[in-house]
């Protein structure tokens, strides 16, 4: 509550800051807050992930709304919490579009997005997702948009890279839940498809960290790469990979983006995709002065979501149509490309965006391929 | 003429120690026996495999010319051989009148089907379930105490409310578990007149007790158990004033 | 509105599991830790069947109860064999065995993924797409299940489970039998756990494994703790309780980032104070 | 060779399990209480030791330290709680309930102060390659996790069975009533129990995470193997509890040979529960 409170009183005194020193005789009509929604993990085992998220759409609103908000009304965000859970999902849906009647909610989580995806459809508001991978999410509701490319796109980019260097044996690490299974298939899949041949495939636990056994079974299939897909615990892995003294390449996806990871030695050569979402310096070092953290890869994912709801507000008031989730969708379609952080363009429900592949260097990590999702 | 109450060569063992060995003995029907004996003689473990809890190694109990050995305890009571607890294994968050009603025969409602589709029929027969276990208590004189949680009764009044569910199940056999002990003298005639009164309404009873004086009151019969056998049967007053017998029982105490 | 309503759905739906629980731990003094995963199974095969198109909603249901009974009595099984804490462990076992299989069975769970676009329920082919009609079901189910567990402790029936718990000796020395008696109170649990289940998957559209995983087992246990077991009372309002916690404790000022473990130290925080100092619950008896 | 590597990995992370399970077993005999708490004691020990080691604590004063700070929760959990319910005559099911809302206190609170993140201890020895013969490849941590928790293992044993207080540990297992008229002071053993199994378990609970990093919540899946491995090698032995650990664990590790390791974790209960069915009284019961 205090936060929600504390961006209430940001928002307040935003307005009240208009209506001192606004250039132009504010009309009390334009001047009305704009309200929009987000339901994200703010706590539980997605905490971590859901209050960067939370970040990047109050620095996004701060920096706008210091701006004098968009054609002078401010922007405010309701922020809900769904645990990650879909049931709290369903339940802060309904608070947010059958009590305050919001016309945009941003969502994070795959299992939560899918819950509310047929409420979306039901009640014409728009979704914007800038977290989940899944693929079931590009045809869930014709008002859910992903920012993010989903997983099988992403892979794709990184089989395109294995296969074009040679590698034509691989085995699976994958984390037994919604990402980790999603990833595992999608490589499965387009691996094969690329002519490539899985020798073998493991799964984890959620939260455990011992990958020895795992890794020497599929170390015994000898192939020439291991594609991982888990969402916590790399550095351990680093770790007992080094400890194994394998030769295989291993090739990971976005979570692989671990500070700790990047920066332990053992960890030296493991490559991974990464969808750009590259921010100046200027903003990362404003960010992290106004929010008193790092710019991180969740943070700029909402900041660039928030630009495009930004986009599609001010396409509609510049068109004097009412902002609905109905509009703000044909409005989608209409502007089509967005320049947030990146370029971003939608034909689908689902972004069109940049993928980098990064190799570590024991320490830092450099890009070493760049590609297209789609 | 066949034993009411037979016991035939019945052997148990817990894990190399052996609790009865080789026991044997036969009661008729109507009066009161006495079963006595020292400390660990068997006595509880010989109530156990008479009333199903505990099946014995070799041997079988035959009741009115019935096999009994491998029924299950409920079987045994339908049966009619009723047992109290020496600890009491009172339901104690319940009141007096439901441990009584628990134990009645009767088994309207006590499915989930009756409860669920048949509601009324059962309230009605439960209403009837309460007017008979009300006399039952009665006849133990806690009619007074009839809905009182059993956690609040005092320890004589707990032990005579199992008197008065071991005669719910309508058994003819009552195989009482030492009720006499740990009571006050006033409770103890109390316990003492309730025993003989029964035995006039017509039911045997096997009562395990140490009281001699209580053995002496109301025993017709009595039973001397030692090292899980039979040691001797007899009138209380030859087994009592035997003193080969009182040195067994009180001898390793002495 | 919606958002109240929604509220509401979600608390009937745990009573619905809450009575489910009590039946089992407070009146039989079944210390089952795995009623999550029956609840579960309730989800997915109502969530199957209308997927498929093969059942409407109603059939679904029944057949949903109906193998909701059969798993509950199956896995109160090893309580005949095993007591107290033992049983304890194996309830567990089979708790992380069935998010195993949520997890593990693609073909039939959907897995790790779940399980989306389960069709809203329907009455005589008719769908009830809004808020207020799936109230309406559920707030029907919810009360023929609190008539049904009402009725149930009022009956010898009812009388012969309470001294079940207490002493299955003494039961047995009454010329009661203990096993019909626990495997019909299991499988009217596993019945009333197969109903929420199904009411859960066509209310949420959306069902995975993290809604039927130990944690939820242990939010159920809670709620009956701190309701208070063996009333209808208790079994209503743990559910209401716990459900409006969350939502009460965003008006405390906590930050966001501690607000779920905050939460779950309150949870902790209660249980212990409930064990010590108030073991009936609020509204129920002791425990 | 990978079965061998296999086999002794499983080893290593048995005899972690394994003085778990001796911890909890002798809490058991003795206390008759299902001390789930003991799972977050576990938990503690390793996130004392992170602390003491950020704060720059070398590592055996920092592990000694942690032990310490373990007695105290463990023995406040008695003397506060278990204690009290226990004077009070509270029911199996109350005292077990008690000890979940303890242990989600435990995990809570630490999750409050640390973040739910994975921590990971700074680079140092543990981290460090030893080759051995046969292929084998060992990790210092590793090797010290086995040395370190056979050697409390040994020692547990001996304590039980040669001193004093060992001696009066077993005897108010065996027979509480007895002990509470022979002027044993069960309810004084209990703490004393409770303090020496919560620095027993603070060994696997700060060498575990040296290995592969810190949770708040990472301790109820051992807890409930080592529970299993308790009761499967018969309740009060405490040899059976730490063989069974190991055994199990060498099994799960083994059986990735011949199944997918999804399914590794469901088949150990499931062969738990069929074994509750058929032989509740554990493998070596009979004897006592």
């Amino acid at each position: 509550m205090s936060s929600r409170a504390r961006s209430l009183l940001a928002a307040l005194a935003v307005s009240a800051a208009l209506g001192i020193s606004a250039p132009r005789p504010a009309r009390a009509a334009d001047a009305a807050p704009i309200t929009f929604g987000a339901i994200l993990p703010l706590t539980g085992p997605g905490a971590v992930i859901g209050t960067e998220q939370m970040k990047g759409i109050q620095f996004a609103l701060k920096q706008q709304n210091a701006k004098g908000g968009i054609d002078g009304h401010p922007i405010r965000v309701v922020f809900e919490d769904d645990q990650a859970k879909p049931d709290q999902a369903v339940l802060a849906f309904n608070k947010l579009v059958g009590l305050q009647h919001l016309p945009m909610i941003y969502t994070a989580y795959s299992g939560p997005s899918l819950a509310m995806a047929p409420l979306t459809a039901r009640k014409h508001v728009l979704m914007l997702n800038a977290g989940a991978q899944s693929d079931k999410l590009a045809h869930a509701s014709p008002y859910l948009f992903n920012t993010l490319p989903t997983t099988a796109d992403e892979v794709g980019v990184m089989v395109k890279y294995l296969r074009a260097h040679g590698k034509s044996t691989s085995v699976v690490l994958y984390e037994n839940d919604a990402a980790g299974i999603g990833g595992r298939d999608d490589f499965v899949r387009e691996f094969k498809a690329a002519g490539g041949k899985i020798l073998a495939q493991e799964p984890t636990q959620f939260g455990q960290t011992d990958y020895r056994p795992a890794l020497l079974k599929l170390a015994a299939a000898k192939a020439q790469v291991l594609f991982v897909v888990t969402t916590a615990g790399q550095k351990s892995m680093a770790d007992q990979l080094h400890q194994m003294n394998q030769t295989w390449l291993v090739a990971g996806t976005t979570f692989m983006e671990d500070p700790p990871t990047i920066a332990d030695p053992n960890a030296k050569g493991i490559i991974h995709t990464q969808v750009v979402a590259n921010a100046s310096p200027e903003l990362m070092a404003a960010f992290k002065k106004e929010m008193g953290a790092e710019m991180g890869f969740f943070s700029r994912q909402y900041y660039n979501a928030t630009q495009i709801m930004f986009a599609l507000t001010e396409h509609l008031l510049k068109e004097h149509k009412a902002i609905t989730g109905e509009n703000l969708r044909a409005a989608i379609f209409q502007i089509k490309t967005f320049h947030g952080l990146v370029p971003m363009t939608f034909t689908t429900n689902t972004a069109v965006v940049p993928v980098a592949i990064n190799e570590m260097t024991g320490g830092s990590e450099k890009t070493i391929a760049t590609g297209t999702a789609h | 003429m066949t034993a009411y109450l037979e016991v035939c060569g019945v052997t148990h063992n817990f894990g190399g120690l052996q609790a009865l060995n080789d026991c044997a003995f036969a009661i008729s029907q109507g009066g009161i026996t006495c079963l006595v004996g020292p400390n660990g003689a068997g006595k509880t473990t010989i109530f156990n495999v008479i009333t199903g809890f505990l099946r014995p190694d070799t041997g079988r109990v035959g009741f009115r010319g019935r096999t009994l050995s491998g029924l299950a305890p409920q079987a045994i009571v339908h049966a009619g051989i009723a047992r109290s607890f020496q600890n009491l294994r009172l339901f104690t968050d319940l009141t007096a009148c439901d441990n009584v009603m628990l134990a009645l025969p009767d088994r309207a409602g006590e499915t989930p089907f009756g409860a669920l589709f048949r509601p009324f029929a059962t309230a009605r027969s439960d209403r009837r379930r309460r007017a008979d276990a009300l006399e039952r208590l009665d006849h133990v004189g806690l009619a007074a105490r009839a809905d009182e949680r059993v956690r609040n009764l005092s320890y004589g009044e707990q032990k005579l409310l199992t008197i008065a569910r071991l005669l719910a199940t309508g058994a003819e056999l009552l195989l009482l578990d030492e009720p006499a002990s740990g009571l006050a003298a006033g409770a103890l005639d109390q316990v003492m007149v309730l025993l003989r009164r029964l035995r006039g309404e017509g039911k045997t009873l096997l009562v395990v007790e140490h009281n001699t004086r209580v053995v002496q009151q109301i025993a017709d019969e009595v039973l001397f158990l030692h090292q899980g056998h039979l040691l001797a049967q007899g009138p209380p007053a030859r087994i009592i004033a035997d003193p080969a017998l009182a040195e067994i029982y009180f001898g390793g105490a002495l | 509105m919606d958002y109240f309503y929604s509220y509401l759905i979600l608390a009937e739906i745990y009573t619905l599991l809450g009575l489910s629980t009590n039946l089992l731990v407070g009146v039989v003094g079944i210390f089952s830790v795995s009623q999550a995963a029956v609840f579960g199974v309730g989800a997915y095969i109502v969530g199957d069947f209308l997927l498929a198109g093969t059942l409407s909603f109603l059939p679904a249901l029944a057949v949903a109860a109906l193998a909701c009974i059969l798993l509950n009595v199956l896995i109160s099984l090893p309580s005949l064999r095993v007591a107290g804490d033992y049983f304890v462990v194996t309830s567990f076992g089979i708790q992380l065995l069935a998010t195993a299989t949520f997890t593990n069975w693609t073909a039939g769970t959907g897995g790790a993924n779940g399980m989306p676009g389960v069709p809203p329920p329907d009455l005589l082919g008719l769908p009830i797409e809004s808020t207020r009609g799936i109230l309406a079901v559920t707030t029907v189910a919810t009360l023929v299940a609190c008539l049904a567990f009402w009725l149930i402790l009022r009956a010898p029936f009812g009388r012969l489970l309470k001294a079940i718990r207490e002493d299955e000796s003494a039961v047995a020395a009454a010329g009661k039998g203990v096993l019909s008696a626990k495997v019909s109170a299991a499988a009217l649990a596993g019945a009333f756990a197969g109903v929420a289940g199904g009411l859960y998957a066509t209310y949420l559209s959306f069902i995975d494994p993290s809604s039927f995983d130990l944690d939820a087992s242990i939010l159920l246990l809670t709620m009956v703790v701190v309701g208070g077991a063996r009333t209808l009372a208790g079994s209503i309002f743990g559910p209401f309780l716990l459900l409006a916690l969350p939502q009460v404790l965003t008006f405390v000022a906590i930050p966001t980032t501690y607000a779920a473990t905050a939460r779950q130290l309150v949870y902790g925080a209660l249980l212990i104070a409930f064990a010590l100092f108030r073991p009936q619950g609020l509204l129920g008896e002791r425990l | 060779m990978l079965a061998l590597q296999l086999l002794v990995n499983g080893i290593v992370t048995g005899s972690a399990l394994g003085v778990m399970a001796v911890s909890f077993a002798l809490i058991y005999a003795t206390t008759r209480v299902f001390h789930v708490a003991h799972a977050g004691v576990y938990t503690l020990g390793g996130y004392l030791a992170w602390t003491l080691v950020h704060r720059g604590v070398p590592d055996l004063p920092a592990l000694v330290l942690a032990m310490a700070g373990c007695v105290v929760v463990g023995s406040l959990i008695q003397i506060l709680l278990y204690g009290p319910l226990d004077r009070r005559g509270a029911a199996q099911l109350v005292v077990l309930i008690a000890s979940l809302g303890a242990l989600a206190v435990i995990q809570n609170l630490i999750a409050a102060v640390y973040s739910p993140d994975i921590l990971e201890f700074p680079p140092n020895w543990a981290g460090h390659v030893f080759p051995l013969p046969g292929g084998l490849r060992l990790t210092g941590v590793q090797i010290a996790t086995v040395v370190v928790d056979f050697i409390a293992f040994g020692l547990t044993l001996a304590f039980a069975h040669r001193t004093l207080l060992g001696k009066r540990i077993r005897a108010v297992a065996s027979n509480p009533f007895l002990a509470e008229i022979t002027r044993l002071e069960p309810r004084r053993v209990h703490v004393y129990v409770m303090a020496i199994a919560s620095a027993l378990v603070c060994l696997p609970g700060v060498l575990g995470p040296l290995d592969y990093g810190l949770q708040p919540y990472g301790g109820v899946t051992p807890l409930l193997t080592a529970t299993i491995a308790m009761i499967a090698g018969g309740i009060g032995s405490l040899a059976g509890a730490f063989a069974l650990a190991v055994a199990i664990v060498v099994l799960q590790n083994l059986a990735l040979l011949v199944m997918p390791g999804e399914w590794s974790i469901g088949v150990t209960f499931a062969i738990f529960v069929v074994f509750m069915l058929l032989r509740p009284r554990g493998l070596f019961a009979g004897k006592a």
